[in-house]
């Protein structure tokens, strides 16, 4: 056991409740993009995907993804089943509290289970979704971060076809690319939503979706700097350079939609933002905030690009986590192994002079994106033949509040 | 045909859906709107400040019906919107000259 | 004067951060369950409650609570009347500024008046409730706070009747089991608000209620692993012990209301997050991961019996500050004495083989309970006797934002 | 180079999140206060004002404020464009990462442009804004930084006159008073809304401005703790004092509503609270809880009286940064030089017997009110000139959130 | 009895409010609506694109009032809603068939 | 002079405005409603337990118009509010006596 570092304890405590807070973040940002009637589901969702990693994550999440190693890379060991061996004092090789740093990482879990939500919107089955969120956590979350962040497979893989190990330094693949590619395989279980494509949905509140984004921007800062597991000069960088991205993503979307569409959207600059933060996660640990502006645009202009294309396809991937973390994750992941530079993480990029890293990226890239397709097309299959993943057309009519938790969100004709 | 409109108190809806189910009439619709009456709203009075808070939420239903159970229909309404107290509301019967169903597209009534 | 350990005082900066924020987590959370016309005065009561404590506990509140021992344990003496002795500097036995110690105590009481709006919710006169809620503070919480966290009187009868200290960690019976027994108090002196029972009063925006029950479940961290008053892996296990019972929480109330009434609402899943982390509050200084979650659901579980034996009764406790922190607060701090261990906070539980913690744990409970129950009665009923308690029927028709603030909380035929 | 302390780097990486935040705050104060059709641009054009200051702060604002000095105390010198030199290290004189110190001032700067949002409040071109943001930051807050913080002509001037420092903890004068007269000259720029002063604007969404104002709180904890870059008694003083200010400002205008309009009104409380928060923000690093009793009192009452005077006038400065953050940052400002303690941050003041502080306080507001006032007027009329500054009659009619960005804050009519 | 029926712009419902009590009537009722007239809405210009918006905001206020004074009626709202730019609204009157108050349950006018 | 009232699934609204522009007719006035017909309302089914949900929202359209036009208008309306599943609405006709309009402070019609 290692002894606890104090400082990084404090800094890590702060960002593990900005992580949490993150979950509502999604919560309040995609309630306030679907129609009113279905504004309740869309925050239970999240509330119930925070709820279930909670505890699975206690059970059997957590040492799936971080305890040892088993199975050739494929998972980790079930030593630390019930968070044992995880306690007050700083696990080998940490310098965190076993049960703090279990916590940290079960916070990254459930906000990767609440981007899922969003292929589900509007049409879902309560009951479904929750299994689906259930085995997607252990079948799919637990062992891409094994593969990542514990020398699991996508590490072996790539490491012995390039000689370089693959960094993620907050999550690009791990949270971001696991969960938007999942989400495009969800969107083409459950089909499109009920009248899709023949009229507009109207998001119900933008002051809302407004303030989820404003909780992500905010508690992205313990997501990536909370990443450094301590609070050094490292954390201090991370948290610019994603405070920097944030920004230049914004710009970039709020350019290209000015440029596109005559006007741009508050909608589409915290989109923008998103994009920049998602693009920003990987790479934070090892830029300067000059590579994080580039970082920023491109990774908005990527989601940009992909979400205009979502949008002519056909493919109802409602809230677009796809085309924002799946596709922005994707990218930075890949300009991390361009960008990063020796003297900020240790790892030099392809400006450095070191093609292999972005080789290393590419490859890890790929296992999690094919993974991640797979996995979850046939989880959501299995649900869907089984309980079924969606209501009927009258409870999609009706919106879920009411047919999925009796509920409306704004009370009406009161006395 | 006819149709009714009333205004009623938000929280005597629920009593007034019943009370109309129970002489036969399910269809209607309402919306939220907010209302005065002869007095112009009520009148608080605050630390020796009256102010006067005119505009009051009230629920405004409409409901079509044959002319032969009008009669009915409003005395249902009456009963169940009652409470004696000011605020109570108003109904009034407006004449119809044609209605439609758009489902089976058919003309109704007369 | 203690040192002052710079670690600690991060660590209890930002939770005093998160602890005030959870008074606009009430805040919020009661706002979004009245209806239309009273929230903002939902909202404007726990600003009032917040503004008052700030004031009171700087002036007389904290001296009363933790300076020294005065009257044979009914308060602490008046040596900190003004804060004196608590600036820059570590007080003796502290490892954290006397200013931020008081900060963050000053906070608590906040929170607790805050929970206390409950029962006045949609009758009770502004001013009424302000008089009311400046003499709660003075002569319920502070008192309350030193019979159990400074070796007040319900310290001294349970050790004496017991032989064993109880233990209220972050405060099961001082801010949750006083406020939710004092809500039932004032709502007896309240009576019920016009019209109830005889129609059902609709939550007028459960998204706001979301956004409420999203600040307390962060703003939690820093009041549970806040106070272990140190960056160590004792608050780093309470943060995870209390992440982990409100999400077990909520799955129970979830789970039960799945089962009972067919669907789980989302105000159901967050109002057991919210009893999951009132039941852990008093335990999560002594137990681990895997007690947290037994404690986290039977705290949902209890809070859900009582919420139905609540409506069932007649007794209009509006927002269930009762069902939710008084039950819960009381069950969790039973369950302290039953599960506590040795092993992380130093004090061993039934289950580790030890009856008179159990014992002493009932004991503090009771004395809090009674207390509560009297004196919040009596305070309300003075009050209601002087300048009266309770609006006019016009006014509580119009509803309390016109008649109380001359606002209403939503625009209306906006030009 | 200095070496990094990592309890003040703990402490200052929370603390960037909180004041990042608060931009969010001030967006969600704002929106909740303007008519419904307007909602999206008064967030937008907060969301605007961060991402731009996000970028420009990296390129050019931080080193313009504060590295080195350049013409006689008019700005920084370019040393630091692009942030160089401002890395995992700490620089010079500090014990934080430069990287992160970088972050924290930039926060300000973001914060500040956000509050001075308020005079373009429902009538501004929503690039004829973004235009004046980007000049606003370059030529007047980091030169008035510079001035102040840096020991720039603010400071050289009151020091020439006085023989003291002019002190500024958390920035009243840098971010408040400037802010604040900027945005009345703004206001004159662009004139008053359509049918202003002929019939009342109500506020759309008061739950949403208390949203706003909640962060605003809490987020403040950083501003001022987070100024004492070091997790001290300092800090923790600095915290108390700021929830302390807040609170008696609460009060202080909620009491002289209910005295001279009969009834407190919460967004009265709330602006109170503000008006507290900014008032002590200067201050913070010098004085005790006592004393914030005062300044908090007064500044919200001196805030009172501007905003009663504002309206009187016809001055349509729409959402009171004048009142508000320029009038109580001014007086906060003075209070410093008055209730400066040696024995809290080294300072005396007029209470102390030490006139000159006073004296110094004085030279350097006025020094900064005139150069907003002017520079704000000129960048205003120039871009109106140029760009213009504000939307057509119809665009206005009808709302910025369609004219401006082709959304609407909440949707209608929803299938 | 009649049923005057006025859309107007959200700004002038004040002005009209004080018009009406002028000439005696207090009591109506009001709902937020949205409306477009002959030219379907105003049309943006915006960097060269062209954005039309139709249903904007109005209020629709309701009056039943006796036969009698339904032309004052008419011209207080005329008065008081006009500004003279496109989307002043519109005012019509309808026939009543039978009015009843309900808090005294009796029938009204005629 | 009549007056229109159709109540419309929310859906179909854009629908319903193409198909009345194509008819010569762009002024009115929509606002958000609830309603039920007949069935009052669906039910829904859910672990076995049955949930009715009444009033479903709706929206009312208001559209004034000359005597000869009407019957276009309607069919226009019926035409594009059609889906044949139940819930699609109803349309009205009621008399009108007469019309102003505001800004011009004309009679309009008959
Ligand atoms: N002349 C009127 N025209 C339109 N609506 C009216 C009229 N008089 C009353 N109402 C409606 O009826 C509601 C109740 O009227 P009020 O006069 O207060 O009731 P009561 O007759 O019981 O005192 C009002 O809020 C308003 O909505
Ligand atoms: N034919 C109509 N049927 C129903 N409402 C109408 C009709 N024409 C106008 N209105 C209502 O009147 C409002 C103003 O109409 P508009 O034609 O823009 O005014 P103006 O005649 O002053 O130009 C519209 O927004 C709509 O609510
Ligand atoms: N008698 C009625 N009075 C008023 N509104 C009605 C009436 N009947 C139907 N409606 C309106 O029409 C809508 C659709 O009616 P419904 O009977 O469900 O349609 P359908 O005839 O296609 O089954 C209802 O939601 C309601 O708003």
């Amino acid at each position: 056991m290692g002894s606890v570092d104090p400082s990084a304890t404090a800094w890590l405590l702060a960002s593990t409740a900005l992580v949490v807070a993150m979950v509502f973040g999604v919560a309040f940002f995609y309630s306030g993009l679907v129609r009113r009637k279905n504004a309740v589901n869309m925050i239970a969702t999240s509330v119930m995907a925070l709820s279930v990693a909670g505890v699975q994550w206690v059970l059997v999440g957590f040492t799936l993804a971080f305890s040892g190693d088993a199975l050739w890379g494929f998972s980790g060991d079930l030593k630390a089943l019930g968070l044992r061996g995880y306690g007050l004092e700083a696990p080998e090789g940490l310098s965190v509290p076993g049960a703090l740093y279990a916590a940290f990482q079960g916070a990254f879990a459930a906000v990767t289970a609440a981007i899922l939500t969003s292929p589900f919107a509007e049409r879902a089955s309560f009951l479904g979704f929750t299994v689906f969120t259930l085995a997607w956590l252990t079948l799919v979350y637990s062992i891409v971060a094994h593969w990542v962040w514990a020398g699991g497979l996508a590490d072996k893989v790539a490491y012995a076809l390039t000689g370089e190990h693959p960094v993620d330094f907050a999550g690009g693949l791990v949270v971001h690319t696991a969960s938007g590619f999942s989400a495009l395989a969800v969107a083409l279980v459950l089909g499109p939503r009920e009248g899709y494509g023949m009229r507009q949905f109207q998001p119900h509140n933008i002051p809302l979706s407004a303030l989820g984004a404003a909780i992500l921007w905010a508690g992205w800062f313990g997501f990536n700097a909370g990443s450094a597991l301590e609070a050094s000069g490292l954390a201090g960088n991370a948290l610019l350079v994603t405070h920097v991205a944030a920004s230049s993503g914004a710009l970039a979307w709020g350019v290209a939609s000015w440029v596109f569409n005559g006007r741009p959207g508050l909608l589409g600059m915290l989109s923008g933002a998103i994009a920049g933060l998602v693009a920003i996660t990987p790479a934070s640990g090892y830029v300067n905030p000059l590579d994080a502006i580039v970082i920023g645009a491109l990774g908005a202009l990527a989601s940009y690009l992909a979400l205009s294309w979502r949008l002519r396809s056909g493919v109802d991937e409602s809230l677009d986590a796809w085309a924002i973390h799946g596709v922005a994750g994707l990218t930075g992941s890949l300009l991390t192994g361009v960008f990063a530079r020796q003297g900020i993480g240790g790892v030099a990029g392809l400006l450095e002079g070191n093609p292999s890293l972005l080789a290393a990226q590419l490859v890890a890239a790929v296992v999690v994106v094919v993974y991640s397709l797979i996995a979850s097309y046939l989880i959501a299959l299995a649900v869907d033949k089984t309980l079924g993943l969606r209501v009927k057309p009258e409870e999609e009519m009706v919106g879920l509040d009411i047919s999925q938790h009796a509920e409306e969100a704004y009370g009406w004709a009161e006395a | 045909m006819k149709k009714v409109e009333a205004y009623i108190r938000a929280e005597r809806l629920e009593a007034v859906k019943k009370a109309l189910e129970k002489v036969g009439v399910t269809g209607m619709t309402v919306c939220e709107a907010r209302g005065r009456g002869e007095e112009s709203g009520i009148e608080l009075e605050y630390r020796g400040k009256k102010v006067r808070v005119d505009l009051l939420p009230r629920i405004k239903v409409e409901i079509f019906v044959e002319d032969d159970i009008v009669e009915r229909v409003v005395k249902a309404i009456i009963e169940a919107a009652y409470t004696g107290k000011p605020g109570d509301g108003r109904i009034f019967v407006l004449p119809v000259v044609e209605a439609y169903k758009i489902r089976t597209k058919e003309k109704l009534g007369k």
